[in-house]
């Protein structure tokens, strides 16, 4: 086993991944920019090295200069966490260049798996399903109508130098396929000067499920079962859950050995996450793979009792899997909700400031995973995830009420938060069912939240009253009093019943 | 004995407040046992009639209410006094129909795109641009109908927290 | 189920109760003390009423008081939590005779296995092996010394007068009962006047074993397997795990089912704890029944995935069991230690005063049950315990490995904690190889400690040496500025660069 | 250019501690680069040479040394600067000798046992008193050697925090 390792990341996730490496013994050496100087996890490494400015080009992305700190340090190994240079195969060659272990797979699985074309042929010569649809651009009126057919409407229309939803047309029957191939193709010609084409199925109302793959460096393969992430907004997971309700013993068995035959043809080793999505009539499509450990891992370490970075760690150290596929017991319903710095009512503006109160009460059940603590900032710098609130119960009811029990003894100021959001959306009728899908947020979720106030009682409408009265005379006192004595302690001014009110 | 008027700026729902001694208030004439203490600032813990509540209240970015939170619930309340009401009441007329007619940039960041021209006509939930910042594109919509009057930044300038970016008519 | 109830109860078993109760929809009553007016559970509970001084006679335990606030508030049940009033059958009957459900077993249940002698009768019908004895007090010589040969040494000779340890002696020979026997009957008859003993057979060494049962009123019972209660000083568990080192299958099939039999026999219904001294041939004799929740549950919750409270709401409401006992899994290893203040250098000594900070970072496999906040004040009045750290791992090792790092990050200011000396029990030899019984700390353990001193490294040297300074430099300035401006976060005085030493 | 000196009270080791500059401290000869922040008054995240040390600093009861934890060692560590050390050194001789000779109560509590009467000779370890205070019983030991000069106490008697128990000689 490593002896010291570097963690080229920072909040929840750097934290997350320095716990489990000192449980093992591990040394760790964090890298932290201006912003992060005294940040939760640059204080909780055994050693913390200064890499550059806030902004993550100016930091976090800096390879040469975190292999150079690697150095330094006598790290023997990088974990790259999620995000930043985790799926960049040109870190993990650098790495290896320099005689540090990748903790993650090679460079050559990230980049075969990162371009979407090598990966879908990947899938389809391993009987792994893809979404049915064209491997290169047409510009063929009748081909292309050939081709519509057989896949079966509705067909997708997608330019080919296109992307962020430019030049793409739904076509929900055949009769409207020749005006809608017109219009992509003039669209296509004007916006990008070429009016090739890429067909494929469109599938309505998907389901995101992912299925979280263990390999070792001897192409020993597990998959520890499904997440449910069909919860999104704008593409952002926002709840996460495990098992999902659409899933039966067979479904899981066959799409578990799907992610394990792709990650194996992909010569893959570590932990990593093979994205499918599903239909209405649980078919599902593999759609890429993600090379690094997910935000929602949690739920999957609380359903199986795994501790993914302590197996991720044992792997790049070139041991073996300890356990087989029969081995994974799975147990009880597990949720993960992402509580962010955002304006839910405004758009969801990402709210930045100081975070003057934080509190939590967890109890059985429940687990947090943050990289923020009570007095720090939310900055323009990095992503708003504050933290992740997950819950576990015997079952999927009792592992709701717990996460709503929670989130509402959830105290947070200073900031703007997606607490309340994320209740009305545990509260949801298509949740409580698990009816829902990645576009039921925006299509159907947000238009009906803003309708719904629910009225207010007596007692809590005094109450709200007299909180707003308080609060103002207790602003006006500060003032007068100006600075007052300092309190080292979280209790602030208590208003005993003595020196109260006249 | 002092007294308080608060108003709900949604519901548009008025409360009384009246402290008759240091263990009893009264809102709308009903009478309360109460408690309470401040966790925070921000944080102040209730007891009324031994039920606890645990309101948070913040002073909003722009406007003169506070935003309160109670259970899952934002509320948006303004509080007076007495005496803030016959100032308000000698000031009236001054700062009639005051209204937000600038829009400053509410974080720093990148904008993406600009939809709107100076002397042009938007309405009311329209997109007027699209500020970038923490990873996320964020929409600035108008907030009524209106005429923008200038506009003060290009596609792709980076712009600062409170910067003017448009100033409508 | 309950549409109220109140918890007879504090700390952080009133808000492990209120948290269960309030993810099942059910509204909270709490009781306080002048003392607990803004504690936690106070705070967290639907409503709480006032019921009195701080000291406990004066307020929870007063009986009638609280069944009056029950009354008051409409609450339909009471949870008596552990310690104050849990174990009392006249509060359970009280709480009949006024119409409220004593969440807990029958008055008559809890009488019976209160008392030691029919509870050892109980257990003898039931076929469950008790401490081999006398049940009556002897006087007589020769009858004593058969009885003996009987039992097989080493026996215990007690005065069937005496308590707290007077008048006992151990016989380790048979050549030594004259001498023995004689000696404890002259002390007990000048002690007490009475010069009637009870002879028993000593446990060397023993374990403290129990057994997590559930009981519903229609006369089912499961077990949840057991807990290794054996780190004990001063009869005070300190850390408690399971499974039990020297458990298997079949041992804990035959105990769990004693365990089962024997409330089953008592007409027993609710949540309770069979408790088991085990010698060091693994042969187990039944010691008591605790009638109520206890202290150790959720090591139990994390490794059978239950939830305790939970049960014990639905079971007093009538439900029956959802469950059969071989629905119930056992998964991984759970290890709980309690955090209490007390100086572990000073004979153990408890420490008051206010607790200026706490931070603890949990993450993968830990739980944390505390009623403790920053800024709450250790008193004299109620028992020192501060929190309960519980760590859940897939092997015992890696149970104990989580446990280890949360408490070195868990950071505690203001009062003497035994987190130091938790760590060294834990590193200690006989933990790691779960060779230790209830007489290791006490007997093997203390004298150690003090001897072992580990030297400090050059680095580690020059950073204490430089904290003291710098808190010494921080102090006169604190004194020159007095007061200062009053900060709001929890990230006090920070000394950036900019500012720092000339 | 300040200069400081500590005293370990366990394993009498002294360092000397001089800040070179706002970066640069050294202890022992040895520089480090160094930084800090006080994530409260008694708690002090240290980073010397990219080391990161979280060490706890509170003042001792009734001692002149602060009680240090790093890990999970603790540490009775004594801080002087120059100045002090001028000032002990002058004023030396005049608290010579001083000793603890009252042993007060360290909490609320009733005592249980008295071992000790007037004039008895005492060795250090035994058990002087027991003080049953939050549902535990505490021993009360001699420190050292000495003779009981005068008992302020009887047993069952309840005590406040800082009362005066007994005088030793």
């Amino acid at each position: 086993m490593f002896k010291k390792i570097l963690i080229a990341n920072r909040g929840e996730i750097a934290v997350r991944i320095i716990t489990s490496a000192k449980e093992m013994g591990i040394k760790t050496v964090a890298v932290y920019s201006d912003f992060d100087r005294y940040s939760l996890f640059a204080k909780m490494a055994d050693e913390a090295y200064h890499i550059g400015e806030s902004p993550s080009a100016k930091s976090y992305l800096k390879a040469e200069k975190i292999i150079e700190v690697a150095k330094q340090s006598g790290a023997e190994a990088i974990h790259p966490g999620y995000g930043f240079l985790s799926e960049r195969g040109f870190f993990a060659k650098m790495c290896e260049e320099n005689g540090l272990k990748f903790i993650g797979p090679g460079y050559k699985a990230i980049d075969l798996l990162g371009s979407k074309t090598e990966a879908k042929i990947l899938a389809l010569k391993n009987n792994v399903p893809v979404v049915p649809g064209t491997e290169k651009p047409l510009h063929d009126f009748s081909l292309i109508k050939n081709i519509a057919k057989d896949i079966g409407y509705p067909i997708l229309i997608k330019a080919s130098a296109g992307g962020g939803g430019k030049g793409m047309r739904i076509v929900k029957e055949e009769a409207d396929i020749e005006s809608s191939l017109r219009m992509a193709q003039n669209e296509a010609k004007s916006s990008f000067g070429d009016d090739s084409v890429f067909i494929e199925k469109y599938i309505e109302s998907p389901r995101h499920i992912e299925f979280q793959i263990l390999a070792d460096e001897y192409g020993n393969v597990v998959h520890l079962g499904e997440r449910e992430c069909s919860m999104q907004r704008r593409h952002q997971k926002i709840i996460e859950e495990t098992p999902s309700v659409i899933m039966d013993e067979k479904m899981r068995n066959d799409m578990g050995e799907c992610a394990k035959r792709i990650v194996k043809a992909a010569g893959y080793s570590n932990a990593g996450t093979v994205e499918f999505i599903v239909d209405t009539n649980n078919k599902y499509y593999f759609l890429e793979v993600n090379t690094r450990l997910q935000v929602e891992h949690p739920i999957t370490e609380m359903r199986t009792g795994f501790d993914l970075v302590r197996e991720q760690l044992k792997i790049a150290s070139g041991e073996k899997l300890s356990f087989k596929q029969e081995d994974v017991v799975f147990k009880g319903h597990t949720i993960e909700c992402r509580i962010c710095a955002e304006d839910s009512e405004n758009n969801f503006m990402p709210s930045t400031g100081k975070i003057t109160y934080m509190k939590n009460v967890l109890s059985n059940g429940m687990r947090e995973d943050t990289g923020i603590e009570q007095g720090n900032e939310i900055s323009v710098y990095y992503d708003p995830m504050i933290s992740k609130l997950i819950s576990n119960g015997a079952t999927r009811e009792i592992a709701i009420e717990k996460m709503k029990r929670a989130l509402r003894d959830y105290k947070l100021v200073g900031i703007k938060s997606n607490i309340a959001f994320l209740l009305n959306l545990l509260e949801s009728e298509e949740y409580v069912s698990g009816n829902y899908h990645t576009q039921f947020i925006e299509k159907e979720f947000l238009g009906r939240l803003s309708s719904q106030k629910s009225s207010t009682d007596e007692e809590t409408n005094a109450a709200v009253a007299l909180a707003a009265v308080l609060f103002k005379e207790q602003k006006s006192l500060k003032i007068i009093k100006k600075a007052g004595n300092n309190s080292h302690s979280n209790n602030f001014w208590s208003n005993k019943r003595t020196e109260s009110y006249r | 004995m002092k007294k308080y008027f608060t108003n709900n700026f949604d519901s548009k729902e008025k409360d009384e407040i009246e402290f008759l001694n240091q263990n009893i208030v009264s809102v709308n004439k009903k009478e309360y046992d109460y408690d309470y203490k401040f966790l925070n600032p921000n944080v102040v813990m209730l007891r009324m009639n031994d039920k606890n509540f645990i309101v948070t209240v913040s002073d909003n970015d722009e406007e003169e209410f506070y935003d309160v939170n109670l259970g899952s619930q934002m509320y948006k309340i303004v509080a007076k006094s007495e005496l803030d009401l016959l100032v308000d009441k000698m000031s009236s007329g001054k700062n009639e129909g005051r209204e937000k007619k600038e829009i400053y940039s509410p974080m720093p960041g990148i904008i993406t795109k600009l939809n709107v021209s100076e002397g042009q006509k938007v309405n009311k939930g329209e997109v007027l641009l699209v500020l970038e910042a923490m990873k996320m594109e964020n929409e600035i919509k108008a907030k009524k109908d209106c005429v923008i009057k200038k506009v003060n930044v290009t596609e792709l300038k980076s712009v600062e927290k409170n910067e003017l970016l448009l100033v409508l008519d």
